[in-house]
């Protein structure tokens, strides 16, 4: 076990699924020789070579366009979108060519791409730079889109979405790059112990209400749970890890048992994963809910000034007055 | 625009040959003759194609008629490690890399969206949002030279084909930028057909395709589009270059949609029709036979049995069309993933059982659609 | 009142806003000598000049960023983008310049850009020409986002659309292109009669079960009301119309009347409308509800060949069967 | 690259001048004194608007320094009636323009989004995501000829910046077909720093970008970027070719960021301290004060006044940043729509509430972040 970074984690990752099959390149802009402006890249082009870690031309739809060609070729690229607000430029090559071409050719080719995409606010950055744009993706059949919470997670996940035969957009919590965890850089992926790259995760237990998010939220919802717990109130968070496909099953079991549910995200709220996962739960757990389940999600505004963001994103505060609510439906 | 300066033709619109004095063509009798079959097969298939849609037994067509030997002298040039990326409108370069002409119309029907497998024939799908295909090539060519089959006359080359409209795209120019920094192997294949439906193509551009090129570091030719020997050797020349490692180069092929855009179009909305009486008379099969005929190539034999072949091909086309079943309704669900996701399975779970309770008391199961279900489709 | 196609409508719609403001100008491919691929903006052209109605190049990006433009300049850009498949190549340009610049300037600039989509299944179309990518937009703060249903609203949608300051994306739902219905053309736009831009509406009163659509799926429904009523069943059904904003309290009164909640969209159901609107009536009339609120939507895939699309779209047979689910629920 | 032949320079790095058979200023001893003010000043806010930053004074900043002679000539180019659409570096231009300082301090601050009135000097927002702009100012363009005001000299004209970078976006690119095909009366000014934050200019084209343009149907220039009397008569020039529609130039300014991409980059990483030191050699002000002292256009006691208005101007800036409040909570919702959503209203109200809530006795609300509830920022 080691104690890194979230970012470190993800390099780490990196670098074991660069060890492992020859064919995984990364490309993105500034990812070479500057290490990406996150330095999750940082160290990889000088120990595999610019051959396999390429800096590209300032060019998404660039970036996405040839990956898709290298993987027809046989290569596994992962790209490195900069941030968040600069996806938008690949959107076609991703919405139209990444995701469809495997049912395009009735499955006669395979994309295996990944798109990391540092995602969330919280950093005080300008424009563009803070946004949580996974519910477009997330809508887009064809694509698998998963986000890590913390560093262990980060190094086995990205490594599993490198192994994935699918298109993956990684959606990295960028305000949580920093936070370190346990790593242990010496388990056997395959191994069944390992949480498998689509299943969600109960991170913390609790009878009282159930609490879901993904990503940098999760760290804030295991905050407001040890909040709660103080006013004796159960939380369980449950990461959803995986948005699309969405493993419903520990959701559905946890509010069978809770009977409330509250989902957290920092993406604004309509048409974002949280309606998903509120409108999923009241069909499949009509019986068992006991409180109208309930949203705590950035607004539908743009992402507002660096000034503002601290209302803007769901904090303790937002999600334990949510969790009263819930609570207080007898 | 055909810019007259730099415009590469060999063969003149009366089917006489001109010397060149940095493009030729080196062929035997057999390698004249069987262009010309490639020419008179690819259309007498769309033809069919076009008949086909007519009778209502294909959704769309989008006819090749008039490009035939950009098509053919660029796709008879390719070698078989060379990989090509089409737009939809390809069917003469897919005959030149094998794929079975009953390939494209399964998409244009609506029976799939075009579900080759690139690999057997070194043919990409089929793409039908404009310009994508372009920087899928470049990619491709990039691990080519990765891999390192660049350098040598027995290199691997990659070509794409786009349209005048294409141009246009974002995604065109990024091409042209990844191909150019990182000298892929790749050569541009513009047909300029004139049109993008019914904008002209000095809609796109004020100048000359060809010259977008240099612009990004990569050298730009116009070559006449109808003339299908100088289509041959510029695209060669090309290929040849890529081949070597020597990098990109954008070709302009210089021709005229003589049908409308798709069957579903009414191109007498936006020309004249004098002017598709203009290029009939620079119709790329009839000069091309004249030249053979004049040259002595080809006998009334041949062409003879030239059009009877393309005859039998044409009726097989027909027969294998009307043959073509409808995919079962599940096939829906098929492949969306290459590894498999609860979320989709269980919506096919339900939707299976839907289809179920419908079916008739002999257990075979019905929808109101009528079809049946059954295996996978593809 | 002239019975005319939903073409035909928009057409008189376009029209009318043209004749009432010289700064409205058409852009888009193939619109001015053809008349546009489904021939809305037939005639136009040979009205108003090619100066405002534009038959741009094959560039979609360059639609609508230089619409962005004209706007700035004063102009009220009404884009056609040819297919629903072919918006994306135009996504940056509008999610990140067309949905955010009033916000980033506080309010300085105004943006009255109205994009025109055809989008929906149906025809028999090939790949990316019967898609219905709506819920990108609606998770799209700054856009508006409205779909027209038959030929009356088409002629007044357009026009409200062109009048509004914001940005306002239009879906026609293609398939109902040449379905026909009176237009009443004397009609005063600024009348209080006239339903707003925003407002969603009850096209068929009922008190068994709410039932939610837009744009085609408007008649698909209300064909399904009609069978429903021999057996019985009487079906409210309501035309959103507006998908950004939504308005709710018709939607939210209707199913404190009914207690039972269908909705209905072609699009993926994964992070869809139906999505929105099923969490938001949990959260909002959690003791109201009697069943599950359903969906009946296109599955999670993208969209299939021709062949098979008539088991992709809702039809009534299962919007029925969903209606009867949640019938069952007593 | 600088290609050597087509290069256009007035002054050489040493301040002396020379004669151009195309190019050349007409100025009073006055206007040459007003320009170099401004060289001094745009470089001292940034020096000061990056020392605030470095003091948390700003969450970032993206600093002109070595760009001042490419924004001060081509923005002292302008007329009053000519429209800049900016990217984010822009500060020079934005001073010639007449924008308050403070303004691209208030986005970097993070208090808006840069949020100034463009109509008040003509000068567009800031545009972060790369490229975009471009289409804008064409698009922009396009609204000027049709508003009848181009083809004579007092027409008004368009200028839209963008960085070596950018030339890489397909917006760029198809901004370039849009303007020349249209005939836009507008004028795209790069500024080739050689970077694109770590990314080389090479990354993006082997080649000079400036001959970009000419595939595209437009002139294409490169000029000494470095040289403010270069720049400012190569984009009059240009400016006039727009007004008189003429149609677009593509002007390559080529240029060096003396400083790192933003305050949070480290430009050590990716490049010596030997080529930053080699272009000090080339600075913009220094070459132009050697000019002005050696045609004696300015004495000792201007140099001085110079340096001390700027240093006012800094101290101000300095204020005006710090006395900058934040905006209340509820500016969030502010602006989304120009015109009302029921929707979002309900948000912002259900939001109002949930902030009083927290709201003290003496009835004054205040968040977990202490900021007050007030009327709108902006
Ligand atoms: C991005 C995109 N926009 C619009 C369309 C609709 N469309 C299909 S073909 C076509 C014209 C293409 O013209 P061109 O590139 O010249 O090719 P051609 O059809 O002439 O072979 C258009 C506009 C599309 N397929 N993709
Ligand atoms: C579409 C997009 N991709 C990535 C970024 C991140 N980014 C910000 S500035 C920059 C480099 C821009 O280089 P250049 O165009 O040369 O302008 P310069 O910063 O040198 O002035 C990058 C990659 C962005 N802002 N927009
Ligand atoms: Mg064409
Ligand atoms: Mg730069």
């Amino acid at each position: 076990m080691t104690v890194m970074t979230l970012s470190k984690a993800l390099n780490a990752g990196l670098r074991a699924a660069m060890e492992a099959d020859a064919r995984v390149l990364l490309m993105g802009e500034d990812i070479a020789t500057l290490g990406g402006v996150f330095r999750v890249t940082d160290g990889l082009a000088k120990d595999f070579g610019e051959g396999r870690v390429i800096d590209t031309p300032l060019s998404e739809a660039g970036i996405v366009g040839t990956a898709i060609g290298l993987a027809l070729r046989g290569y596994r690229p992962v790209c490195e979108i900069q941030f968040d607000g600069f996806v938008y430029p690949a959107y076609d090559q991703i919405v139209t060519q990444l995701a469809k071409m495997h049912y395009r050719s009735a499955g006669r080719v395979q994309l295996p791409v990944v798109i990391r995409i540092p995602f969330g606010g919280g950093i005080g950055a300008v424009e563009h730079h803070s946004e949580s744009p996974e519910a477009y993706f997330a809508h887009t059949p064809g694509l698998k889109v998963v986000s890590c919470a913390d560093a262990s997670d980060a190094y086995v996940m990205i490594q599993q979405a490198i192994a994935s035969d699918d298109p993956v957009i990684f959606f990295e919590p960028k305000r949580r790059y920093w936070d370190k965890a346990e790593v242990d850089q010496t388990q056997d992926l395959l191994d069944a112990a390992v949480t498998p790259l689509h299943a969600a995760r109960i991170v913390r237990v609790g009878r009282d209400v159930t609490v879901v998010a993904y990503g940098p939220m999760v760290k804030t919802c295991l905050a407001a749970a040890l909040s709660a717990a103080d006013c004796n109130q159960e939380l369980e968070v449950i990461d959803l890890r995986s948005l699309s496909p969405l493993d419903f099953e520990p959701v559905l079991s946890s509010v069978r048992k809770t009977g409330r549910l509250v989902v957290v995200h920092e993406a604004p709220r309509t048409v974002g994963l949280g309606a998903e996962i509120c409108a999923r739960v009241s069909e499949e757990c009509f019986y068992h809910l006991e409180a109208p389940p309930l949203r705590v999600t950035g607004f539908d505004t743009p992402y507002p000034p660096a000034r503002l963001e601290e209302h803007y994103l769901p904090d303790v505060e937002r999600i334990l007055t949510s969790v009263d609510i819930v609570m207080s439906h007898r | 625009m055909a810019d007259s300066e730099s415009f590469v033709q060999l063969l003149t619109p009366s089917g006489h040959y001109r010397q060149h004095n940095e493009y030729a063509v080196d062929f035997t009798p057999q390698q004249y003759r069987d262009i010309y079959r490639d020419l008179v097969i690819v259309r007498r298939l769309d033809a069919e194609a076009t008949a086909l849609q007519r009778q209502g037994e294909l959704g769309l067509w989008a006819s090749l008629l008039g490009q035939e030997a950009a098509q053919v002298g660029s796709g008879r040039a390719l070698q078989p490690q060379d990989v090509a990326f089409p737009s939809y409108r390809e069917h003469g370069v897919a005959w030149c890399r094998g794929l079975d002409p009953i390939a494209p119309l399964r998409l244009f029907r609506g029976v799939d969206h075009g579900a080759w497998d690139p690999a057997d024939t070194n043919f990409h799908l089929y793409t039908i949002v404009i310009g994508s295909q372009t920087l899928h090539a470049t990619g491709y060519a990039m691990g080519v030279t990765k891999d390192g089959q660049v350098g040598s006359e027995d290199g691997a080359a990659v070509i794409t084909y786009f349209g005048d409209g294409a141009t246009s795209q974002g995604d065109l120019n990024e091409a042209l930028i990844w191909a150019s920094g990182f000298a892929a192997p790749v050569v541009f294949f513009c047909q300029n057909n004139q049109y993008a439906i019914s904008a002209p193509s000095t809609r796109q551009s004020r100048i000359p395709l060809y010259l977008r090129a240099a612009g990004f570091g990569l050298p730009g030719i116009q070559v006449d589009g109808n003339d299908v020997l100088a289509c041959y050797s510029v695209t060669q020349a090309a290929l040849r270059r890529a081949r070597l490692g020597e990098g990109p180069t954008f070709i302009e092929a210089y021709t005229y949609r003589m049908a409308a855009h798709t069957t579903s179009d009414d191109a007498s909305r936006y020309r004249p029709s004098s002017e598709v009486e203009l290029w009939q008379q620079r119709d790329p099969i009839a000069r091309y036979r004249a030249y053979l005929e004049r040259e002595q190539l080809a006998d009334a034999e041949f062409f003879a049995d030239t059009d009877s072949q393309a005859q039998q091909l044409a009726l097989k086309l027909r027969a294998q069309t009307l043959a073509l079943p409808d995919p079962p309704p599940r096939a829906i669900f098929d492949q969306v993933y290459a590894e498999p996701s609860a979320q989709l399975a269980e919506q096919q779970e339900k939707f299976a059982a839907y289809l179920d309770s419908f079916a008739d008391n002999d257990g075979e199961a019905a929808t109101a659609g009528s079809q049946g279900l059954g295996g996978s489709t593809s």
